[in-house]
């Protein structure tokens, strides 16, 4: 579900339900022409899609982190945590930009992007069964 | 229901109003008695005489109806050039509203003298007109008025419509309904849906992934073409494989298309592209079919 | 069948003055076509009603279709007249509607100016004629932007502009039939708003006088 | 009562045949010109309204999704793609479903959609629920004929099935039917 989904008051109830939180990470610098920011855009599109939709009633997705790649990790970081404070506890980063990966990325419990998982996609748009995967084991361990 | 008996039956007195004076029956206008000539009953003599010109005009109508469909350009855009034209009955006001003493610093006199004065006449005419003699060649004044207004009427109206003919020639643009009737006969010829139907199913892109989304993206058509081939500023290239084969779209690539594409090789040339990639690029937009993708 | 419920219903209401003192006059000879030929131009009136409520019919018909928003007008035009049976034809009969009962208006009034018909006892009905005259056009004019195609749209801002130039008024009536600053969803639906109840309510009380005019004072005698 | 009896009397005489006085011929025809009259304006605007229901509804509301021979007692993914037609609204809806066939071989399809907060359920997808629709989120699960377990407080939604010419035509969306 997107964050503009929730009211204050169902908010409380549904939290022990939504234990999970979808980051975004555009990735841009600035310097794209129009349309191939809205390229960027498309493409973490298709990639929150393979999370989304399959696992909606337990991921939560925060307004992404549009500019700044790996030179903002430690700026997405900081987000991280806060998110923990807020009462998620697990993090999954969705993030165009191939080069922020583990290392830079402490806090994060998985990072999707698109080179990692293109070749698992599935044939049709929103199902990509290793992300799947990767998130039910997650969850598993975490139990 | 029982055949009760009339005669016990509580004979209907209908209570007049007091206030109200009791009539005499019908209404006959004095007109008649006074000239007694052959007048006729109205129902059902006259009524079937009025309703046969009735019938001949709803005939004429639906004949109209059916053969020339109410025109329907395109959606209103405000930032479309379309040459603005009122409905005919306004025509040779808009025309009048040219003249120059009818606009410009004489606008007062345009907008509110002069069509003021014109229309209150025509409200006030009995009032204006007060002589008895009512045939028309008996009262010069209001028949040549209105005889004038007449013509400067057909005149206007003329004149507004031949001078936006001639804009529309000079301008080579054709009147938007014609112009949509066009497209939905060619659609239905090519055995389209008609629009307003469905519109155009989304064609999907023929194996997205292949290397030569990259060639699309370095020779820079995408800039054109958009990200998803649905086309941003040039056409959406969507199920191009239907209409041009892998050696038209080379021919394109190379020496551009109908004016308004210009040649695109020597881009991506220097885009790092090596003949054989845009040959790949080629090949792969002939793929892009709309049933290919299953 | 009929006479016995017509009967039934005369003990009950005596309806026959009624309908009686509108239709059982006499109809004198210079008005009547198979006399005189020439007499055929007192039929314009007549048309035009006829007309008239072939357009309020057919007004009534399109709005179980047509939606006087920005987004949609131009669809619900174009999906009663592509999509729906017969909508082509009623779309049809309203637009050449709309233009025949202004032709056939028009030549009503010149046939009763020329016929000098308007003369004493018949002023106010002439002058109630004006004003159904008035209400037509402002018909046409609002109804001409309903559809919201381009042709309808710069239509209609040209007309506003000239109403805009009258001096002190203009601005204000521009306005308030725009319903606000430029020509956009305010002046749609305040057009379908004048184009279906406000111009229509006013057109049949002036039509039911006109009617009760005509029936107390009779045709104006031959020239 | 009399009225009988004057018609049984007057048939003894031969039929004369009455002629049509003009006045009666006037105004039988002035019934004709006012019926065509109301008939050439109202006929076109009454069909203009009914059109609704007598527009051939065709199955747009359904579409095709697979062959009835492909579907086995064990339930199967079938993703298809619901096209509705509202007016001019036209809206493509990706949906998936998991169709199966029965003891008594009557065919039906489950949507995979949890009913609790909506994640996508899967068939035997957990070990220690087998044979059973699982759901991955907070571990809801359903039976074959999508009964609710646990954590749910529904059953599965179903959708409407239409077997034409052994293909499975799915359509909307309904309460589940086969469990309650």
């Amino acid at each position: 579900m997107k964050f503009s989904e929730f009211e204050a008051e169902t908010w409380d109830e549904m939290k022990k339900f939504f234990d999970t939180c979808l980051l975004p990470v555009t990735g841009l610098t600035g310097s794209e022409a129009p349309h191939e920011a809205a390229e960027r855009l498309e493409l973490l599109r298709d990639v929150m899609d393979w999370i989304e939709s399959p696992f909606q009633g337990r991921v939560v997705t925060y307004p992404a982190v549009q500019y700044g790649g790996a030179e903002a990790a430690d700026q997405i970081n900081r987000i991280i945590q806060g998110v923990r404070q807020a009462g998620f506890i697990y993090v999954i980063v969705a993030s165009a930009v191939e080069e922020l990966n583990e290392e830079l990325l402490s806090g994060v419990n998985l990072i999707v992007t698109p080179q990692r998982y293109a070749k698992s996609a599935g044939q049709h748009k929103s199902q990509n069964p290793a992300v799947q995967e990767q998130i039910l084991r997650l969850w598993q361990e975490g139990k | 229901m029982a055949h009760n008996d009339k005669s016990k039956q509580e004979k209907v007195v209908f209570v007049g109003d007091s206030r109200v004076r009791r009539g005499n029956g019908f209404v006959t206008p004095p007109d008649y008695t006074a000239y007694p000539g052959k007048s006729e009953a109205f129902i059902p003599n006259f009524l079937l005489k009025e309703w046969m010109v009735g019938v001949v005009v709803l005939v004429g109508f639906l004949v109209l109806t059916i053969s020339e469909p109410a025109p329907l350009g395109f959606p209103a855009d405000p930032s479309a050039s379309v040459i603005p034209m009122p409905d005919w009955y306004f025509l040779f006001l808009y025309q009048y509203l040219k003249y120059p003493y009818a606009s410009g610093n004489y606008v007062i006199l345009g907008t509110i003298g002069i069509p003021t004065v014109a229309f209150g006449a025509l409200l006030l005419a009995p009032f204006l007109d007060t002589s008895k003699e009512r045939r028309f060649y008996k009262r010069p004044i209001a028949s040549a008025l209105m005889f004038l207004s007449l013509a400067s009427l057909v005149y206007l109206t003329n004149f507004a419509w031949t001078h936006y003919k001639h804009e529309l020639e000079k301008a080579g643009v054709e009147p938007e309904h014609i112009q949509r009737e066009e497209q939905a006969l060619e659609n239905r010829l090519a055995g389209l849906p008609p629009a307003g139907s469905e519109p155009q199913a989304e064609i999907a892109i023929v194996d997205k992934d292949d290397p030569a989304m990259e060639f699309y993206t370095k020779a820079t058509c995408i800039s054109c073409h958009g990200a998803d081939l649905k086309g941003s500023g040039g056409p959406s290239l969507r199920g191009i494989g239907d209409k041009h084969d892998k050696e038209a779209i080379l021919a394109i690539i190379k020496e551009g298309y109908n004016g308004k594409m210009p040649e695109m090789y020597t881009a991506a040339m220097n885009a790092g592209l090596t003949d054989e990639d845009v040959d790949h690029l080629a090949e792969w937009l002939a793929k892009q079919k709309a049933e290919a993708v299953e | 069948m009929f006479k016995n419920v017509y009967d039934w219903i005369d003990e009950r209401l005596d309806i026959t003055p009624i309908w009686r003192d509108v239709a059982d006059h006499e109809v004198p000879e210079h008005v009547n076509p198979a006399h005189h030929f020439s007499a055929f131009v007192y039929c314009f009136g007549g048309l035009t009603f006829f007309i008239t409520v072939i357009q309020i019919l057919s007004g009534m018909f399109l709005t179980m279709y047509y939606v006087p928003d920005i987004i949609n007008a131009y669809k619900s035009v174009e999906y009663l007249q592509t999509q729906v049976a017969f909508g082509q034809i009623v779309r049809g009969m309203h637009h050449w509607g709309a233009s025949l009962v202004i032709v056939m208006m028009f030549l009503h009034t010149l046939r009763v100016f020329f016929t000098g018909s308007y003369k004493a006892p018949r002023e106010m009905n002439w002058v109630v004629g004006m004003l159904i005259f008035f209400v037509m056009i402002g018909l046409g004019l609002t109804g001409y932007l309903l559809p919201w195609d381009n042709k309808a749209y710069f239509a209609t801002k040209v007309t506003l502009e000239i109403a805009n130039s009258i001096p002190v008024l203009g601005p204000v009536m521009k306005e308030l039939l725009q319903g606000g600053t430029i020509v956009g969803a305010e002046t749609l639906t305040r057009f379908f708003a004048i184009h279906v109840f406000f111009l229509p309510a006013v057109l049949l009380i002036l039509l039911v006088g006109h009617f009760i005019m005509i029936r107390r004072q009779g045709i104006s005698g031959p020239l | 009562m009399s009225h009988q009896h004057e018609e049984h009397e007057s048939s003894h005489k031969p039929p004369v045949r009455k002629e049509m006085s003009r006045r009666q011929f006037l105004t039988y025809t002035l019934g004709g010109a006012t019926a065509f009259m109301v008939a050439g304006v109202t006929l076109p605007m009454v069909r203009f309204a009914v059109d609704p229901i007598l527009r051939d509804k065709g199955e747009g509301a359904f579409v095709k999704v697979a062959e009835v021979s492909k579907i086995t007692n064990e339930p199967q993914e079938f993703h298809f793609e619901l096209k509705q037609q509202d007016g001019w609204y036209l809206s493509t809806a990706n949906l998936v479903a998991w169709i199966r066939k029965d003891e008594s071989g009557n065919i039906y399809a489950l949507s995979p959609i949890c009913k609790h907060l909506g994640c996508t359920v899967g068939w035997n997808s957990n070990s220690n629920f087998p044979d059973q629709y699982h759901c991955p989120c907070h571990g809801a699960h359903y039976t074959k004929e999508g009964k609710q377990l646990a954590v749910a407080s529904k059953p599965l939604d179903e959708y409407k099935v239409m077997i034409k010419d052994d293909w499975v035509y799915l359509g909307e969306i309904v309460p589940n039917t086969i469990v309650s």
